[in-house]
């Protein structure tokens, strides 16, 4: 039981906060198979545990969207007043979200965004163009000096959102520069298939001066290979995401120069933010007595220099 | 010799009879046992009797169908063409190209979309079927070159990018509902199994798939054209995919390059949980029909019990072997 | 229906010639065939019998050989089977070519099923299926599952169905390999009936007693090649296994009379279980003995559980009752245990069970004597080999090439591979189960003179055979089983095929086709 | 009847040689094919003459056989499964969870974790074993099975997230070079090679392996252990799973849970396109030598020429066909 959050997708007007009752929270995320998506599940989970008021169900053996569709309809049976979704893909998740919309369960949009405006409640989410951008910036003034900076992307897996956005960023940023993409492969956001993928890379390519991969456990892989290639000295290499290892590496110093975030823990103010929509209440330190629309996290760029702020968010 | 006693004997003759008969009644039975599992450990499974009285849970027992749907279509064809002793490990990937290719016809209206969808399936499954027949590749490695070939072509049509669907008609395929209550998804489902078991219960194509499955020289020698055979039932598998990715591209209004992934091997364990042996010639699409709804509804009872991913797997993997397991006890001593 | 004779169908064949992957099958075969007459195709293993008629069946289709084929002097060219099933032609293949998965009425029909619009008529099937079998007096229950049948009966619908194509042509290839006497009388007796309506019809086999009850003409191959071709006056059994084998043979059947030495083998209230879990015991307490240098045979009708008394001492089904070899018991259902006992089995059909069709010769024989070519699990190819050669030369193995796969054998020399393979192990006790089926009259009086040697080394023989008259030949003592009971023992001297089928039948109310419970 | 001219009946007969030995020249001639491509295509392959003289690529050689290892590695193992009639769908999640549980142990030391990875690997191999024989489940099924839930057992043992990998003397099994020159991992792989061959080729348990697939009713009735050949080639397979997950991890640095994801059907196709039959009894070591080669180089192209990944897949779909269509022909008769 609870309140049920009237309206369509719930946020009901201010002054009828009340977080005595308990409300019954979902969270859906695609299947656990990758260290990020790890970190997002526990962190919901973790956040929710903390919250009495909060009963949990949750749901993340989705492998494609439409299995994930699925399992998010079999959650929203169970009495939902509001549920926090990070989607496989935003679009091929935005008719069952706004089908739940409709029933009046508030949706809190992670991440990947939802297609509709009216297919969530509040969206909060990293930037994944943003990544892209940001690397982009990055590598632009790190290779400034030279006169051709020969680069290579290790990108994601092929034929997803994530990947298409964080190469467009990239692409985008460094349209017209002095630097050259000389090859780009997936690497499946698999450390085993970017060493690979980089070995032969290495084989083909003489000199590189640096590497954007597009997510942190791959990279491990990839500075693996260049590694075992005995070419540390000769590029620099960047991640993202914001790894507990890759912050270690950065701060190391070396060939790992740059991360960019792209924090888990946004899974967690979902479910709060969730919690609190439920409830009808707004967040505590804005004036607003409603939870906004939109809350979008900065892909901040992680270098040798401030590493030692964001160390704790490693994941 | 030794002769029993009647006692004895006729407690013999009773598990022999329960030995023999239990593969028949093996499936009801598990299938039972997880209705009986979800009914007791979630009250939103099939009823709630937490309130006082019984509760129906009518959403989550339509919501179990259309889960159904998208794997139970593909295990339709499967069943086909396991039937022969073959495979088709393409359907995957179908599922990805041809929702693909029916989004890229998105300004042509429902229509044109639905046949653009359902025409790449069949498609796929021509060439699996040529490939298989006349190109004598053995079915694995044929429907496998097939998967590659064809997640290529669908990561090319789109650039890697997913596609949106906007035409409205085409997403009510996926989204409307009889009545306001029966989804038509659910009834293209019940109407893909009931032709496909009529097609091979009642019909000559349905006998001949039979025939060519269970002994191959002897059909071709009865004059049953096993190559026509053999290629119609990659073709049917081709079919039944591109409506499954019709199905779930109209449900997620997206085409997705990386959609279905991995889709082919729930179909596959669905057909032999479901009884049909991987050798062909042997096995029923009425077994087929609880081997998906078993496996459903296990997804959807680790769903409501908020069970792990990684725990899903190993107890899905154990529930596989379980099922397969008690089958062929029955079946060991032929 | 009568017909004038020249309405009667006339099938030619001229200069067929056959190539397998560098095997000349056939080297130019004519045959003349007319509406009205029983040819019979004889010739030894290999011959090219088989080969022939898949030609005329269209399971070899036009291309595939040279040569030309005339029927009613049209030139006929077939794309497969279904062609020639379309033209008439109808055939009873060697190996049983049926669905076990499907129901007898649907194997009856296969690739003709009673339908309307593609939708199978189901009530029509079963009551056409039900008056094919009476009509042709075969018990056997059109709604259930062909592969629950006995081989016997599976025989009979494989008989029934060919018949029920009313074809122009019947081609029958070793239709009596699997039937006792009294159905291949039966079956005999339809084909006198068909000559009459002038269907036109090949049969084809090794038994040439049945071969001179019913054909009218003869034709004989001999490597591929037409060598003879005479009438049934003229075939005398002696002019045609001379044409056949191309010179003399001797007497058949040879019998050393030696005095029995100690018992070998001794079998105690032997039962084996039905295989589906009910049913009678297909074996049911058996008991026997065999002596050194003794030639013993079981012999029975279809069914009477011979093959399963073989198979259940060899350790290859489950088995109650005791086994010992040279007074030791050897545990039940482990072949590993039988033979270190030096107990060896030559199986009923060869291809299925007998030998690794795509290992050579070298490799068959090696197989059952791992132990003694390998020291420290790595096998010695030299002893291999050798040892392949000294057997290969033993048992005259023709062409003697050792290193060639085991496909490309005929029959009877496929036959001496199996043989080989457990006469390299030297065994006190051998089992054979049919081992000359399908085996021509030349390699079977090889096979019989090697029989004979092993008596005289003093080894136990025990032979299962549903050849009478070579039971009776080669035998020391018959042992007579009925449904899993042993009936009644006779000796070999003296015994009559009458004595022994009075025995195979006794118990019997009426004796039908087969005799057994379903 | 017909008799040629001397002439003509040279040719023929050494048209028919042709045909008759093709299928033991294809894969060689297969093989050249590529190299001759990667050489045209890109002076990084093998050797470079753009720069006068010729300037042999000694390190992209190296980075072929590096690469070739793990699926070369699983290929041998799969080989012997293969050979038999069965096939092994796990391999693929054993490298995901024996270089998990190898690096569990990553305070240890190298032997420790070498140990337990290689045993690991094993224990699902010795599972998949018994399911087939004493489990009696098809061999599609049971090692299907064991995927699903060696993978969740991976994820559940990280909790989804890699493992990284410090201990210096395990990473130089990856790193490492005897001389400076030649990897480990290729020397590894090498003598898995040369075992694997000699293992099939010259022991009794080889012959049993070829026998049990070529006519398991006559293997058995020829006193072969068949249960305990069979359960041995799935304890192999799992073993050389479990070698592979080792190098892996070690080359890596890191163990992943979502490690060799697929890498069953690389493993599989290689095989195929090395000649084994998929129905048991037919093949060669050094034919799956072959085809691992095959696929090795193309990928290798592949990225030498950054061709785009769909465009990967279509070819890559492609070469496998026309690779097991070329076999074929010759067996065409058969
Ligand atoms: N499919 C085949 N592939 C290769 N060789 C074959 C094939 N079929 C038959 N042969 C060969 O052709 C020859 C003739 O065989 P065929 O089966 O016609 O003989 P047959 O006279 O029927 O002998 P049997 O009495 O043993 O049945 C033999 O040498 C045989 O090995
Ligand atoms: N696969 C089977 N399933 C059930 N019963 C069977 C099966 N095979 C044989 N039987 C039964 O077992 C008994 C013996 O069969 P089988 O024909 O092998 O006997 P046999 O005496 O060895 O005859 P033969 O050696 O002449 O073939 C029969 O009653 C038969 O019906
Ligand atoms: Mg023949
Ligand atoms: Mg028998």
């Amino acid at each position: 039981g609870g309140t049920t959050p009237s309206g369509s997708g719930g946020g009901t007007a201010g002054g009828e906060c009340d977080e005595s009752e308990t409300v019954t929270i979902g969270f859906s995320a695609p299947a656990a198979d990758h260290g990020w998506l790890g970190a997002v599940i526990s962190g919901a989970e973790e956040e929710a545990a903390l919250h009495d008021d909060v009963e949990f169900r949750s749901a993340n053996g989705g492998t494609d969207a439409d299995q994930q569709a699925n399992n998010i309809r079999t959650l929203a049976e169970q009495d939902l007043d509001a549920i926090a979704i990070l989607p496989y893909d935003g679009a091929a998740l935005t008719p069952v979200a706004q089908e739940l919309m409709d029933r009046g369960i508030a949706v809190i949009n992670i991440d990947r965004e939802f297609s509709s405006p009216t297919a969530f409640r509040t969206w909060i989410g990293g930037d994944n163009y943003g990544i892209g951008r940001s690397a982009g910036l990055f590598l632009l003034e790190e290779l400034a000096d030279l006169e051709e900076a020969i680069v290579v992307e290790i990108q994601g897996i092929a034929g997803i959102s994530v990947t298409d956005l964080r190469t467009a960023g990239f692409m985008d940023a460094i349209e017209g520069s002095n630097i050259t993409v000389v090859a780009s492969q997936p690497g499946d956001f698999n450390a085993d298939t970017g060493r690979e993928v980089m070995e032969t890379i290495l084989q083909a390519n003489e000199h590189i001066d640096a590497v954007y991969t597009h997510d942190d456990d791959m990279a491990e892989g990839v500075v693996q290979a260049i590694r075992n290639a005995g070419r540390e000295d000769e590029m620099i290499l960047t991640g993202a995401g914001g790894s507990a290892n890759a912050m270690a590496a950065i701060q190391e110093g070396g060939i790992y120069a740059a991360t960019f975030l792209y924090n888990p823990i946004m899974a967690a103010s979902a479910v709060n933010l969730a919690r609190l929509v439920a409830h009808g209440c707004g967040m505590s330190d804005l004036a607003e007595s409603q939870v906004p629309q939109r809350i979008q996290l900065d892909a901040t760029t992680v270098t040798q220099e401030n590493v030692d702020q964001y160390e704790q968010y490693g994941f | 010799m030794t002769t029993a006693t009647p006692e004895s004997s006729r407690i013999r003759d009773w598990l022999r009879f329960v030995a023999a008969n239990w593969r028949s009644y093996g499936l009801p039975i598990a299938l039972l046992v997880i209705i009986l599992i979800g009914t007791l450990t979630s009250r939103f499974f099939l009823v709630d009797t937490t309130e006082g009285g019984i509760n129906i849970r009518w959403g989550n027992i339509v919501n179990i169908l259309v889960q159904a749907s998208v794997i139970g279509i593909l295990a339709v064809g499967m069943t086909y063409v396991i039937l022969t002793a073959g495979i088709d490990l393409s359907v995957g990937s179908v599922i990805a190209l041809a929702g693909v290719a029916a989004a890229t016809f998105g300004d042509f209206g429902a229509v044109v979309m639905v046949i653009v969808g359902v025409l790449t399936g069949l498609a796929v499954g021509v060439a699996n079927g040529l490939l298989v027949t006349w190109g004598r590749v053995v079915p694995f490695i044929a429907t496998l070159a097939m998967l590659t070939i064809a997640r290529g072509l669908a990561l090319t049509i789109t650039g890697a990018s997913p596609v949106r669907i906007t035409d409205e008609a085409y997403i009510a395929i996926g989204a409307g509902q009889l009545f306001g209550v029966l989804p038509y998804v659910v009834i293209i489902f019940a109407a893909i199994v009931a032709l496909g078991w009529f097609g091979l219960n009642r019909t000559v194509f349905g006998r001949q798939i039979y025939a060519v499955g269970g002994n191959r020289v002897a059909a071709r020698l009865s004059g049953i054209p096993v190559r026509r055979t053999e290629f119609a039932v990659y073709a049917i598998s081709g079919l039944c995919a591109g409506i499954a990715a019709v199905l779930v591209s109209a449900r997620t209004a997206t085409a997705q390059p990386s959609a279905g992934t991995g889709s082919e091997l729930d179909a596959i364990a669905a057909v032999v949980v479901g009884g049909v042996s991987l050798f062909g010639g042997r096995g029923s699409l009425i077994g087929t029909l609880y081997g998906v709804l078993i496996l459903t509804m296990i997804t959807n009872i680790f769903v409501l019990q908020n069970i792990s991913y990684d725990a899903q797997l190993i107890i899905k993997g154990a529930i596989i072997l379980a099922a397969v397991m008690l089958q062929r006890r029955a079946d060991q001593e032929e | 229906m009568t017909m004038s004779q020249a309405d009667f169908t006339h099938l030619e064949m001229r200069g067929i010639v056959k190539q397998f992957a560098g095997v000349r099958a056939l080297d130019g075969v004519d045959l003349d065939l007319r509406g009205g007459e029983i040819l019979a195709l004889v010739g030894e293993n290999g011959a090219g019998k088989s080969t022939l008629i898949n030609i005329i069946g269209g399971r070899w289709p036009a291309g595939s050989y040279e040569g030309e084929m005339l029927m009613d002097g049209q030139p006929i060219a077939f794309g497969g089977p279904h062609d020639a099933l379309a033209a008439g032609i109808a055939v009873i293949h060697q190996e049983l070519q049926l669905v076990p998965d499907l129901s007898v009425a649907e194997n009856l029909f296969l690739g003709r099923l009673p339908a309307r619009r593609g939708i199978v008529n189901q009530r029509a099937m079963r009551a056409q299926a039900r008056s094919v079998l009476d009509r042709y007096g075969f018990d056997v229950d059109p709604a259930v599952r062909l592969g629950s049948l006995s081989i016997a009966r599976r025989q009979l619908v494989e008989i029934a169905r060919a018949l029920d194509r009313h074809a122009r042509v019947l081609v029958l290839d070793e239709p009596s390999s699997a039937l006792t006497d009294v159905e291949t009388d039966r079956l005999l007796d339809i084909l006198r009936g068909l000559r009459t309506e002038g269907v036109a019809i090949v049969y084809i086999s090794h038994k040439l007693d049945e071969v001179h009850a019913v054909a009218d003409r003869v034709t004989v191959l001999r490597d591929g090649r037409t060598v003879a071709t005479m009438t049934a006056a003229e075939a005398t059994p002696g002019k045609v296994v001379q044409a056949m084998v191309g010179r003399d043979l001797g007497d058949l059947y040879q019998r050393a009379d030696r005095p029995a030495g100690d018992v070998r083998l001794a079998v105690r209230d032997l039962a084996v279980p039905p295989r589906a879990r009910a049913g009678r015991q297909l074996v049911d307490g058996v008991s026997f003995e065999v002596h050194a240098g003794e030639v013993v045979a079981l012999a029975g009708l279809l069914g009477s559980g011979r093959t399963e008394t073989l198979l259940g001492i060899f350790g290859a089904l489950p088995r109650d009752g005791e086994v010992t070899v040279n007074g030791n018991p050897i545990p039940s259902g482990s072949i590993e245990g039988a033979i270190r006992a030096r107990v060896g089995l030559v199986t009923e059909d060869r291809k299925e069970s007998g030998l690794i069709l795509e290992f050579t010769a070298r490799t068959n024989i090696g197989l059952a004597n791992l132990d003694t070519i390998a020291s420290a699990g790595i096998i010695d190819r030299g002893r291999e080999r050798q040892l392949a050669e000294r057997l290969a030369g033993e048992l005259a193995l023709r062409p003697p090439l050792i290193e060639r796969p085991a496909r490309s054998f005929s029959g009877g020399n496929q036959q001496k591979i199996v043989l080989s393979k457990w006469l390299a192990r030297e065994p006190d006790v051998l089992l054979l189960d049919e081992p000359t089926r399908g085996v021509d009259v030349g390699a079977k009086a090889e096979i019989f003179a090697i029989i004979d040697q092993l008596k005289l080394r003093g080894v136990a023989v025990l032979m299962v055979s549903s050849d009478l008259l070579e039971v009776i030949g080669v035998a020391d003592r018959i042992i007579v089983l009925h449904e899993g009971v042993v009936e009644g023992q006779l000796p070999g001297r003296g015994a009559t095929q009458e004595a022994i089928m009075e025995l195979a039948t006794r118990a019997a109310e009426s004796v039908p086709v087969i005799t057994e419970a379903t």
